[in-house]
Parts: structure tokens; C-alpha cells; sequence
């Protein structure tokens, strides 16, 4: 192949810098994109992978540095500038107008116009297009409200895709979606790839890297390590690249030890159907349990549920042998539950708040006496969140929204430990966050397992359920289909109960 | 049992239909009288210059904003388009040596004169980043100020402006007599205010922009849509309604003064959240917005109609909006 | 807010004015009487209450920091001229109420005040004396031949002094001429010609021509009242409403003098203007208030600038005031 | 270099600072014996009730409400009390046999009464999920007419009502002399509410919680927040406040009628603005609001000494609003 000097690069970004009051997010950092490659970007929470996309697609002004794409000296003031100069991104938060239907939003900010009046009739047709050739199976005139979590990342995704750019930039997409689903977006990539598309492609989810990727570049702590091809790559090296010393296992050792019943669950239904039925279960001192299914087999409604969420039609909580009723999150926190939410943005992080706001909020009652709030201790508990977590914040008086999503995400489950549970529930704990802080949170889940606490752990990462619970609890359709020794068990076995109802 | 379910959500989703014609039953049952066709074209009159303002400010709470200078700006714009257009043997006028007007002129250049008002909220809003609570109030403030200088002059100062070119009145007060059936210029007006709206609301780039902005204002942006300049747009799109609206008002009542339209915008905005308009952005649909505004001065009209006591006309009605909003919102809250 | 006396230089006193609300028509007449009769003679810091009495409270704290030397007040609540009087007490100061008249027993507990104007129920005297006139002189008016007004009244903003004034005595009059009356509505238009035209507009529907007359508290209201009517076809072949306000703004001579209207109340702005600028002058010098002026006081020292009756026999009179 | 830039974030952060200092330096320039004690202890005072009044509306715009209602209530408060409360010896008394009372009875009964109806509208705003615009609108009208019909009554109707009980008036009007050095009550009174309000806000579970369904409602019901009890805890507070500012305000003021505190809601909503409290929630502090009420005083009395005329007054009232929070909200637009 002849290619010039010119073309050699899709994209090059040179010595990119950006300050933020308090940190330095970029810190000359470099990026070249090949054509027909997909270029991974790796790095923990907080090494600046956004920021530096968003340096990109004009979202942010780089304080130095220069981009070149296609050779040609390019600095984009805003999205549209961006996307005019064929450069798309699948941004890590989702950006949907939840109101609209699903075809308003792949057109947003280029409405098919003819005359005055938009082209609803094309838009429709050019949606239905771009479905048909993903492999999409949605209504364009579907309110996106009405979506699942994942649904509206394939929008995301296929909305980026439909910019027939050159440059795509894929902030985590693959956060909220299942096994099947990726590998759909796999096959999605590496059509592109063949149409000479450059893609970027930011995960924390090593396998799929090296399973996609042409180049990998790590970056740590704002700045450049290295780029180095897949080929010549392998996780732990990456790991160990990423996080600057060596992580030889993936998963803690588990030495918890599983005492007498604490919680248990008989023929639990909720009021608004499609929901779960008759869903029963035991749940252990020190025991950790997973809940596998697929996306929509409603694994977050049992949570739900449980905290107090979702009305409960019929069915029986017995927490220590009593039962109990739970109609709020109060009376669930009341008996010793604790709930990680699913949704970071809409339910779990007081964005404007500090740290130490958003650290204590659900503990607040602790430290308080007749209504009055003690400070210090306040302050030492988020200093403990901080540490054991290992957030990344220069101060408790930080606003959460300014962290980069993996931190924030620390700092809700530092929330929730410091309520001390006896019954922790965590809903996709560990989206988002780095393979360091990925095994910092086994580790915590297993200690506090080790202290006698139960833990139910909904995730649709495999991997993470085979190698941290005990038991597997696999929802299909509402349904539970079954309960498995996670030691006894394997992927095909869990994959054939989720199936089981559909 | 499927149908019972069916019907309900029916009721529940157009809640607002049903708030109305239970309060003109309730009317109608403690006064029969009301019944007549007379009345539902006073009412509807009456509607029609809140509906064109309320259409302007529906637009702007759609995209999480509101607007307290509506009401100024339709005094400004009475005030102005009236002095400009006082008949020509009027006593008292203004300009006593204006030489008749076009009634396009003066009506065209409020809505301009609106129009750049709107324009300034605005950029104040999408440019400055002022909330637009704060920026509409100081708009509201600065444009009472500016209509006051302008209506308290030599040679009358202070005085109702007056005595209107009867075209003018006209213009306002006609009504077209179809076969017996009268139906007044200024519900024509209004429907084709309202048709206007909803095509740019429904079909073209800048309503798909407004819902957008309002639903999802950061989704917008890395879309590419140009959020500054559809703020703009849809404010200086309110201030030209708001300038319409101000010239037909003072040519309906025949006079005008600097304080014509003070607080249209709370009624405004009240009819808009009772009609579905959404405080929290990117809902809200043209009808909902004419039937709220029609639901107010049902309340008002029918109120006074059945005489009920003054006082007792504001706890009423205080009573309903809240009820109406309450039952209206059942259809959104989320129970899991 | 002040404004300066086209030459007010240094020497001329400082007089301190509040309006209670610079968007009463009536009053921004009154004000302009002052602002005129000042020229050359008086520095006026002049003052929007904003229909509020706290506001206009501060302001005249701030009027006596600023080291007025008389102060001319339009209250916005009558009885709330003592707290003035407290006020104008410390520094000695001399106060003209004028427009909205506090209380004998209060103008009389402090040496230094006056008040200028007419009495709020005058003006109800007057309106209903005229209706009663009009009334027999017009028998074909009584649409029902009852002998009985049934009437309608617009009322201004309730709890107002004027509105509340004029509402009772208006009627009272009537019934004292000897006439019978029958309410057929009352409601508050809040002065203003939108829902005047609006409350007419319902009643015209609901009692159509069982309405004989059309009182209203001010002639704003009374014009809105006039433009529903000649909607609903009055004022046209041979279809005929009375209708009364109060104020006589010019607007309201114009409807007068085309027949649309019946009559009016002239509240006399430039005499009250005139009075109070001269009466605050001459104790600003600390001179007697009276001294050198036109104007007497009566024994509970007010000057009264008397309210006129305007109907078609008398328009040059109300036409006079706008010259 | 790191200097200045501190220096200017320092500015920055502290905007409504630096608009005060910057208005009273271009006041006192313009009117050199602006600089004097009596002048700012009657801005002081000045703000005093309006400081009681916007520390509770403050608490409502941070859980992303509002109170339209809080100057019909600061009406009523005013009316009852000041009916209670007449001298006895005055001769147009609405309760013409009512006894002497002490002072502190009626004022604690129109505390009540507003926290009753602070406490509706929390409950219309929580439990039927009214938006606090329609539901505080609505009960704003409805206070309306409950206070004119209570004013509007036998034996002398509708009259001010005046010839306060002197110890009532010296309760608002009187002050401490410290060696020359004079304090008026309002200004302790409003020192202590200022006080209490920044211990609820900062050092309570109640002050957290708030700042908690502000930031995100969501979040903070999932952390175990009764957003419901909260929010009715809020507004039942701030009718407290409007109550005792109620009564300050009829004393203070000598007479109350049922137009007393009429549009206050709207200077104090916009003084929290001025000083910082967001409208989308969640953010605002004690000293912010302190400062905008205290800014919008400077302004007001400030532009009246200076001189300027009425009229204009209200075209730099409004500039200047909307200056200073387009200059203190350019701390949060994220630099680019
Ligand atoms: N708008 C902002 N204001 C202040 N600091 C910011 C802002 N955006 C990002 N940062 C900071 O910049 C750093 C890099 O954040 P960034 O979001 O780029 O990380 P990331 O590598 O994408 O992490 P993650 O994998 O968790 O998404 C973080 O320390 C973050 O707190
Ligand atoms: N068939 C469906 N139609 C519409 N919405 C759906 C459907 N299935 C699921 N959802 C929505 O998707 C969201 C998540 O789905 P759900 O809770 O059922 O699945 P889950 O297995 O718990 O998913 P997750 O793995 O994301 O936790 C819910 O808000 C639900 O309303
Ligand atoms: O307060 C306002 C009112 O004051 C009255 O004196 C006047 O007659 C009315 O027209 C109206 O202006
Ligand atoms: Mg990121
Ligand atoms: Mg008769």
C-alpha cells in the first residue's frame, strides 16, 4: 500500500493540554488514529480518555496543543464544527432528548428539510435505513423515554454511526450493553473499519480491547505512557501500563465464610407487570450472590423491589426471620438495605454537591443528634470513602459532577458502605470503573462479606460473577430460572437458564 | 376489564379536556343561562389575545424558560401602536399633527419594536447565561421604565390613550357574519396565530430544536444544534406575538396605558402549565396551550357570569388551577 | 426618585414628593400640576410609592436623610399618616398630605401638617346626584317602566378608599334623591378598561337589556363597559345605555360629547397640584402655608379643591383642565 | 502569573461581593453625602423584613421551588395582626371591644396561620405534585381573598387598618442606643432569623436534606430522604418567616391593608437570584441571599438619592440586575 506522509493518520493530536481549576487534566498528551483502525484508548477513572475526546469534538478547548485530521490543521469550536468535519462521538454519559421519539433524536442537528417543513416521511425512511443495516430492531417513532438503558445506547451508537464519519469516537458504548449486543457492535465495527473508518474507543473492559483493537495508547494521570499495537499486547501488560505497577490477579481471593439465612424472598410479584413474578430466594450472612439474565429479564426490579422503589403486588420479605414491610427507601434502609443504583446520573449522584455532601447523605441520620449534624465526623468518614476507595479528587469540597465517571461511581458505593448494611445491593457496580478500582471493589465486597455482610450483586459481566460470588441467581423474563453454585457452574449454563423463559 | 382500564387512561392522558368540561357543566348546572352562543363567543373573544401571547411564552417555558416581560411588552406595544393611531379629529391626541396612518404601519412596527425586546432577552439568556427568570424580570422592569417615558410626555403626559382611528377598532372589534353565525376578527386572528405556531412547533427545524433545547439541553449541543441562536430565535418570535397581541389589545378595549398588560404573564404562564406545558422543558403541545388558556377564562368569565362574590372569585379560582394542574399531572408521575 | 427643578439651583428649597403610584392617571396630573407650579421656586425630590405604603415609608426616610425641608405626601393608606408624622417629627419638618386625606384627629396632633384635596366620598355624592338628575330627566330610561335603576356597577380595586368611597355613596345618594334601585351585579373591575369591557361583556349576555344603567368607579372602567355595549349594538339605532365614571379624562369627554357617555366626575388635578406645590412652599420658608395664595383652609386644616360634575351641559369646563 | 489569576478567580467566586462594593462606590461618587451612618442604617433597616422574607423563599428555590404566595401572606400576617393590635383608644377599631393584648400573642397566631398555609402548599407540591409555581400561584390568589374577605368587613369595611398599639409600633420602629451608636430592632430581628436560618441550613439534617432534593430529588429519595416531609417542612418554615415578617411590616409601616406586601414574592425571588441561589436547585447560601437583599436595597434607595428620575430608575434597576447576575453566574459557565 502507498500511502504519503499525509495519510499515514486519520487524526493526530499533538501535545494536548487542558487545565481545569484544581487539575490537570491532559498533560501533553499525543494520539495519532490510523485509517480502518480501531485505536483503543485505555487509562483508570480519571486519566483524562474524555477529556481528551472531548478536546476533540470541540465540547472543550485545549489550552495547547494542535489537531491534524486528514493532515489538515483543524480546531473545532463546537459539536457542529465537529461533525461537519466528519468526526462523531458516542459520548460515555447518555445524551438523548427523552421526550422525543427515537427518529427526532438520530436527526437532531440536521433535520432533512424540504421547503420549510422538515422531512418526516424520509426521516422516517432514512431511520428505518440505518436500522435495517445495524440490525436494529426498533420503531423509529418509539419515545425514547419508553426505552431500556441499553436501547438507548444502540441509538447513541447508530446515531454516530449514521454521520458516515471519518473519525468515531466510542466513550465507553458498551457500558449498559449485554454479551449479545456487543458482539452486534463488534460486527458493526468492523464494518466500518473496512469502509476506512478510524475509530477510537475508550473501555474499561480489557477483553473486548484486545479482542478490537488495531492500536492501544494508554494514558495515566493526564499524561501519555504509550501506544503500542494489540498484537503486541496483553491484558496484564496493559494493567500493569495503566496502573503503574503490577495487578497479577484479576479477581481477590475469596476467604468469606457463609453464616445463617438473613434474608428471604418467597414468590415476591410487583404491581406493574411486565415486572417480576413469584420471584424466591435465600439470601446468607457473608454470602455474596449474583444475579445474571439478560438486559430485560428485570434483574434491577428485584432490587427494586427490595428497596422499597417498586410496589410490591403480593409476596413475602423476611429479613432475620421476620417480616416485614417495605414501601420506601426509608424502611428498606431501616432494615439494614442498601441499594447501588443502576443509573449513576439520575439517581445516585448530587452533581452541583462536594464530595463530603455526597459521601454522607444517606449516613446523614448518624451524625446527628436531635437534627444537628456533626461535621467532623462527616469529614472523617468521606476522608475514609476517599482513601479506601481511592478516589481521585483534589478535595472533599469538590463538586461530584467533575469527576470523571468511574470516581463518582466510588464515591456512591463509599456512601453506601459507610450506612454499614447487612444487606448491600449493587446494580452494575462496577460499569465504568477501571480494572484497579474494579478489584478494589471486589476486594471491599468480599471483606464485607468476610464481616458477616450479604451482598447481592446484579451485573451482566460474566467474567465478574463467575470470579466474586458464591451463588448465581439467573433471571429470565421476569422470571427466576434458576439458582447456581457459582463454583459448580459455567457461562453456557447461565446463558441457557436466561433463556429459559423467553 | 381492559376497557375500564382503557377509558381511564384516556381521561387521565387528556385530563385538561376533561378539567374543562366538568367546569362548564358545574357552570352551566349553577346557571343555566350560560348556555347560549353568546357566550361562547364572549369567551372565546376574550381568549384570543391570551391565546397569542400565551403561544409565545409556551414556546419559551418548552426550552426551560419563561418570560415576565410578556406582560410589558404588550403594554409597550398597546401603548405605542395606539398613539400612532388616534383618529385624526381626536381632541387629545398625542401627535396632534400625525396624519393618519396605515393601521399595518404601527401594528408592524410594535411587532418589530417586540420583536428586538425579545431578541435582547434572548441573547441575555443564551450569551450571558442569565437565568432567563432574572433576565425576563429585568427585562420586565426595563421596558415598564421605557414605555413609561414614551406614554408620559407633553402634551397630555400621563393620559389612557384614547379615541382610536375606527379602522383600528375595527380591525379588533369586526366579526364576519357567515349565515347568522358571527365569528369575531379576533378568533380568526388567534386561529391563525395558533396554525402558524403549530406548523413551526410540529414541522420545522426550529420546533424539533425548541423540544430538544428543552428536553435535553447538553444532547442538543453535541448534536451540533446552535442552541444560542434557537433561543434567539424563539424569543424574538414571543416578542413579535407579544407586539400583535399588544396592538389588537389596545384596539379591543380602545384605549391603552403604561400599565395595559401588567401581569399578562402570570395568567400566561399559569394557562400553559394547566394546558400541559411542562415547567421542567420539552413538553408541552399548541392545543394544550389554547385549551388552558380557554380553561382560565372559563374561570373568569363564568365565575363573574354566575355572580359569585369577588373574594370568593379569587379563592375559587386559585382552587381550580391547582386542582387542574394536580389532575393533569397524575398522567406523568412515574410509579414503578 | 428626585428630579430637579428645571432651575432648581442651589437656594431653592428642597421639597420632598411621593406619588402612591406613579401609574394612576389621575394622579400623574396632579403630579404634573406640582411639577409646574415648582419651576423656578422649589428643588422636588420626586417619589413613585408603587402602591405601597412601606416603599413610600422608606422613601421619606431617605427624603429626610437627603435633607428635604417640607414634605408633600400622597399616601397610600390614609391611616398611615402618622408614622409620617413620626418621621417628619424628628427633624421638625412640615408635611402637606394631599389627595388621600388621614384623619382629623391625626392632622391635628401635629402643628406642622396640612392636607390638600377632596374627599374620597365627594366624588360618590356627586356621581349619584347626577344619576339621579339624568334619571328623571330621562323617563324612557326606565327600560322596564319600574321606576326602579336596576344597575350595574363597576367597582375599582376593593379595599381602595375611592373605590370603597364611591361604590357606598354613589348608591346612597341615589336612594336619597327618592329613587329606587336594584343591583343587578357588582363586581371589581381593578379600575381598568380590560375587565371592565370583560365583566360587561358577561353581564350584557346574562341580563341583556334588563340593565338600565352603568355606574363605574372610574371612567377607565366605564370606557371598557362603553366599547362592549357598542359591540353588543347599543349606542345604534335607538339602542341607548347610560353610562357613568368619574375623573373625566379626555377620552371620557370625547364618549360625553358623542353621546356615548353620560357623565363624569372631574377630580381637579391642577388645583390640587397647585395648591399643594404652594401650600409645601410656604412652609418649606416657614412661612404661614396659607400666605400669599388663593387657597383657605378649613377648620380641620385642609384646603379642599372640590370635585365638578360633567355631563354634555358643562364639557368646557373639563375641557378647560387640559389646556 | 498564578497571582493574578487567583486574584481573579477570587473576584470571580465572590461576584456579588464586588457588585455591591462596585454600586456604592458609583453611588457615592454621584452623590458624595450618600457616605453617611443614617443612610446606610436606613438600608439596613430597609432590608431587614425583606431579609426574613427572602430566607424563606431562598430555602424553597434551592429544592427547585418558589413561593408566589409569600407576599400575599406577608398581607394577611399584616392585616390579622395589625386587627388585633389596635390601640384601644382609636376609634375605628375592627374589633371594637377587643381587649389589650400583648403583643406576642398575635404575632405567634399570624405565625401559625402562615406556616398553616406554608404547610398546604408543601402539601399540594409533594403529596399531589403540583409544580410550586402553579401550586404557590394558586394559593396566592386564594390568600388573596381569604385576607380580603377577613379585611373587607364590618363595622368600617374596607379600611386600612391603622392606630396601631404604640408598644406594637416601638416592637418594629424602636432601637438600642449603644453609646451614640444607634440599632434598630429590625435589624436585630433580622440578624437573629439570618442567624437561625444559616444554623437550619448548614448544621441541621433538615439543611442537608434540602440541599439533597435540590440537587436531585431522585437521588435523594433513593438515599433515604422523605422528600415529601421535607419539602412540608421547608414551606412551613418559610410561611413562619413571612408571618413574623408580617407583623414587622404592619408595625413597622403603622397601618396594613389587604394590597400590603403585594408582588414582594417576586424583588425577594429575584434578591436570592442576585445573590447567588439557583433555580435549578441546590445551590445557595445564607450570606448570598443576605447580599441580594441588601444589593436590590442599595439600588432602590440608592438611585432615589441620587436622584435619578422614576422612570429611569426602573431602566438601570432592571441593567443592573441583570448585570450582576450575568456577572456572578460566570463562575459556573465551565471554561472552555
Ligand atoms: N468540567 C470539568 N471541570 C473540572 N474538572 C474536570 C472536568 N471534566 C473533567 N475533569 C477532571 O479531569 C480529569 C479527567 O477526567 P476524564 O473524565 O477525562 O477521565 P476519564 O479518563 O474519562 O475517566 P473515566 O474512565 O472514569 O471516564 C478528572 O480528574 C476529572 O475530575
Ligand atoms: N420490553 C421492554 N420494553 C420497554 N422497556 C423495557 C423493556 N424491558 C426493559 N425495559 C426497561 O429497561 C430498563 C432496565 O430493564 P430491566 O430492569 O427490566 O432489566 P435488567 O435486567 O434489570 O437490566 P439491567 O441489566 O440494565 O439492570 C427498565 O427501566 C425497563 O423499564
Ligand atoms: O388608584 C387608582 C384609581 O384612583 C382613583 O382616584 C381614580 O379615580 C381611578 O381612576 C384610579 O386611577
Ligand atoms: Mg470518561
Ligand atoms: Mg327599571
Amino acid at each position: 500500500m502507498q500511502e504519503n506522509m499525509q495519510n499515514k493518520y486519520l487524526l493526530e493530536m499533538i501535545n494536548i493540554s487542558k487545565q481545569f481549576p484544581g487539575v490537570k487534566a491532559l498533560d501533553k498528551v499525543t494520539l495519532r488514529v490510523r485509517p480502518g483502525t480501531v485505536h483503543a484508548l485505555v487509562g483508570e477513572n480519571g486519566a483524562g480518555k474524555s477529556t481528551l475526546m472531548k478536546c476533540l469534538f470541540g465540547i472543550y478547548h485545549p489550552d495547547e496543543g494542535e489537531i491534524y485530521l486528514d493532515g489538515r490543521k483543524v480546531k473545532f469550536l463546537n459539536a457542529r464544527q465537529a461533525l461537519d468535519n466528519g468526526v462523531s462521538m458516542v459520548h460515555q454519559e447518555l445524551n438523548l432528548v427523552r421526550q422525543r421519539n427515537i427518529m427526532d433524536n438520530i436527526w437532531l442537528g440536521r433535520y432533512p428539510q424540504s421547503g420549510l417543513f422538515i422531512d418526516e416521511k424520509r426521516m422516517y425512511e432514512e431511520t428505518k435505513k440505518i436500522f435495517d443495516e445495524l440490525d436494529i430492531d426498533l420503531d423509529p417513532r418509539e419515545k425514547v423515554s419508553k426505552l431500556s438503558v441499553s436501547q438507548m445506547q444502540m441509538i447513541e451508537i447508530a446515531k454516530a454511526v449514521s454521520y458516515n464519519s471519518k473519525i468515531i469516537v466510542m466513550d465507553e458504548p458498551t457500558s449498559s450493553l449485554t454479551e449479545k449486543e456487543v458482539a452486534h457492535l463488534f460486527k458493526i465495527i468492523k464494518a466500518l473499519k473496512q469502509k476506512g473508518v478510524g475509530i477510537i474507543y475508550i473501555s474499561h473492559k480489557m477483553d473486548e480491547i484486545l479482542e478490537i483493537s488495531d492500536d492501544v495508547t494508554v494514558m495515566r494521570d493526564g499524561k501519555w505512557i504509550d501506544t503500542k499495537p494489540a498484537s503486541e499486547l496483553d491484558i496484564d501488560t496493559i494493567i500493569k501500563m495503566m496502573v503503574g505497577r503490577d495487578l497479577t490477579h484479576r479477581f481477590p481471593e475469596k476467604d468469606n465464610k457463609i453464616g445463617d439465612v438473613i434474608l428471604r424472598v418467597s414468590n415476591l410479584t410487583a404491581k406493574r407487570q411486565p415486572s417480576i413474578k413469584d420471584v424466591s430466594f435465600e439470601l446468607r450472612r457473608g454470602e455474596i450472590l449474583g444475579v445474571a439474565g439478560l438486559v430485560g429479564s428485570k434483574r434491577t426490579d428485584i432490587v427494586e423491589a427490595l428497596f422499597g422503589l417498586r410496589e410490591i403486588e403480593k409476596g413475602d420479605i423476611e429479613v432475620n426471620g421476620k417480616s416485614i414491610k417495605i414501601s420506601n427507601p426509608r424502611d428498606a434502609i431501616k432494615n439494614g438495605f442498601a441499594l447501588v443504583t443502576e443509573e449513576r446520573r439520575s439517581t445516585g449522584i448530587f452533581g452541583m454537591l462536594d464530595i463530603k455532601f455526597n459521601s454522607t447523605i444517606a449516613n446523614i441520620n448518624s451524625y446527628c443528634k436531635f437534627g444537628v449534624v456533626d461535621d467532623k465526623r462527616c469529614q472523617k468518614d468521606t476522608q475514609w470513602v476517599i482513601d479506601s476507595m481511592r478516589v481521585k479528587t483534589p478535595s472533599q469540597k469538590t463538586a461530584i459532577g467533575t469527576l470523571s465517571g468511574g470516581n463518582q461511581q466510588k464515591v456512591i458505593i463509599g456512601r453506601w458502605l459507610l450506612t454499614e448494611p447487612d444487606i448491600l445491593m449493587l446494580d452494575e457496580p462496577t460499569r465504568g470503573i477501571d480494572v484497579g478500582a474494579k478489584y478494589e471493589i471486589y476486594q471491599l465486597i468480599i471483606d464485607l462479606a468476610k464481616k458477616g455482610k450479604a451482598i447481592i450483586m446484579i451485573s451482566s459481566e460474566m467474567p465478574e460473577l463467575l470470579g466474586v460470588t458464591d451463588r448465581i441467581m439467573v433471571m429470565s423474563n421476569g422470571y427466576l430460572a434458576g439458582i447456581v453454585e457459582t463454583k459448580k457452574t459455567n457461562q453456557e449454563e447461565i446463558m441457557r437458564l436466561a433463556a429459559k423463559y423467553l | 376489564m381492559i376497557n375500564t382500564k382503557n377509558i381511564k387512561e384516556t381521561l387521565m392522558n387528556n385530563a385538561i379536556y376533561v378539567v374543562l368540561v366538568a367546569l362548564l357543566v358545574i357552570i352551566v348546572i349553577m346557571s343555566p343561562d350560560f348556555l347560549s352562543i353568546v357566550n361562547f363567543r364572549n369567551i372565546l373573544t376574550q381568549a384570543s389575545t391570551r391565546i397569542i401571547i400565551a403561544l409565545g411564552v409556551a414556546g419559551l417555558l418548552i426550552t426551560q424558560g419563561t418570560d415576565l416581560s410578556a406582560g410589558r411588552q404588550v403594554g409597550l406595544a398597546a401603548v405605542v401602536s395606539a398613539s400612532l393611531l388616534q383618529a385624526p379629529n381626536y381632541a387629545y391626541r398625542m401627535y396632534p399633527n400625525l396624519k393618519q396612518l396605515n393601521i399595518f404601519i404601527p401594528i408592524l412596527l410594535v411587532m418589530i419594536i417586540c420583536g428586538i425586546f425579545g431578541m435582547l432577552n434572548g441573547i441575555v439568556i443564551s450569551k450571558l447565561h442569565v437565568t432567563p427568570f432574572i433576565a425576563t424580570l429585568g427585562m420586565m422592569i426595563i421596558v415598564y421604565g421605557v414605555n413609561s417615558i414614551y406614554f408620559d410626555r407633553p402634551p397630555y403626559g400621563a393620559q389612557p390613550i384614547g379615541g382610536l382611528d375606527p379602522k383600528f377598532m375595527k380591525f379588533a372589534q369586526g366579526s364576519f357574519n357567515i349565515g347568522g353565525f358571527i365569528i369575531p376578527y379576533l378568533v380568526i386572528y388567534a386561529a391563525i396565530v395558533t396554525l402558524i405556531m403549530w406548523f413551526i412547533w410540529n414541522k420545522t427545524k426550529l420546533g424539533k430544536n425548541m423540544y430538544a433545547i428543552g428536553g435535553n439541553p447538553e444532547a442538543a449541543a453535541v448534536s451540533g444544534v446552535n442552541v444560542a441562536k434557537n433561543l434567539i430565535i424563539l424569543y424574538t418570535i414571543a416578542g413579535i406575538l407579544y407586539g400583535f397581541a399588544g396592538s389588537l389589545e389596545a384596539a379591543r378595549v380602545g384605549t391603552a396605558t403604561n400599565n395595559t398588560g401588567n401581569m399578562y404573564e402570570l395568567d400566561a404562564i399559569a394557562a400553559c402549565v394547566v394546558g400541559g406545558v411542562s415547567f421542567s422543558g420539552g413538553i408541552g403541545t399548541i392545543s394544550g396551550v389554547v385549551i388552558g388558556v380557554i380553561i382560565f377564562q372559563v374561570i373568569n368569565y363564568g365565575l363573574a357570569f354566575i355572580g359569585v362574590s369577588v373574594y370568593l372569585q379569587y379563592i375559587i379560582k386559585g382552587l381550580i388551577i391547582i386542582s387542574a394542574v394536580a389532575i393533569d399531572t397524575r398522567k406523568y408521575i412515574k410509579k414503578k | 426618585g428626585q428630579k430637579t427643578g428645571d432651575s432648581g439651583q442651589a437656594g431653592n428649597p428642597k421639597i420632598g414628593v411621593t406619588i402612591y403610584k406613579y401609574d394612576d392617571n389621575f394622579m400623574s396630573f396632579v403630579r404634573r400640576a406640582i411639577e409646574t407650579n415648582a419651576q423656578g421656586k422649589a428643588e422636588l425630590i420626586l417619589n413613585d410609592s408603587q402602591n405601597s405604603q412601606a416603599t413610600q415609608n422608606e422613601q421619606v426616610d431617605m427624603m429626610i436623610s437627603k435633607g428635604v425641608k417640607a414634605l408633600a405626601i400622597n399616601l397610600v393608606d390614609p391611616q398611615a399618616a402618622p408614622s409620617i408624622i413620626e418621621k417628619a417629627k424628628t427633624k421638625n419638618l412640615p408635611i402637606i398630605f394631599f389627595n388621600k386625606e388621614p384623619n382629623a384627629e391625626v392632622l391635628k396632633s401635629y402643628e406642622k401638617c396640612w392636607y390638600v384635596g377632596t374627599e374620597s366620598k365627594e366624588a360618590g355624592i356627586i356621581q349619584g346626584k347626577m344619576i339621579a338628575d339624568l334619571w328623571k330627566k330621562n323617563p324612557n330610561w326606565d327600560k322596564n317602566k319600574d321606576g326602579k335603576i336596576q344597575y350595574v356597577l363597576l367597582k375599582g380595586e376593593p379595599g381602595h378608599p375611592d373605590a370603597e368611597a364611591r361604590t357606598k355613596y354613589a348608591v346612597e345618594e341615589i336612594k336619597n334623591a327618592g329613587i329606587e334601585v336594584e343591583q343587578l351585579e357588582l363586581q371589581t373591575g381593578m379600575w381598568d378598561t380590560v375587565k371592565g369591557k370583560e365583566l360587561m361583556d358577561a353581564w350584557l349576555s346574562k341580563h341583556g337589556d334588563k340593565i338600565e344603567f352603568v355606574i363605574a368607579n372610574n371612567d377607565a372602567m366605564a370606557l371598557g363597559a362603553i366599547q362592549s355595549l357598542k359591540a353588543a349594538g347599543y349606542f345604534t339605532n335607538g339602542k341607548f345605555m347610560p353610562v357613568v365614571g368619574v375623573d373625566a379624562i379626555p377620552d371620557a369627554i370625547q364618549q360625553i360629547k358623542d353621546g356615548l357617555m353620560v357623565g363624569t366626575v372631574l377630580n381637579d388635578a391642577k388645583n390640587q397640584g397647585k395648591a399643594t406645590l404652594e401650600l409645601a412652599l410656604n412652609a418649606a420658608q416657614g412661612k404661614d402655608p396659607i400666605e400669599g395664595t388663593q387657597w383657605k383652609l378649613d377648620e380641620n386644616k385642609a384646603v379642599r379643591v372640590p370635585y365638578i360634575a360633567i355631563t354634555k351641559d358643562n364639557l368646557n369646563v373639563a375641557e378647560e383642565a387640559y389646556k
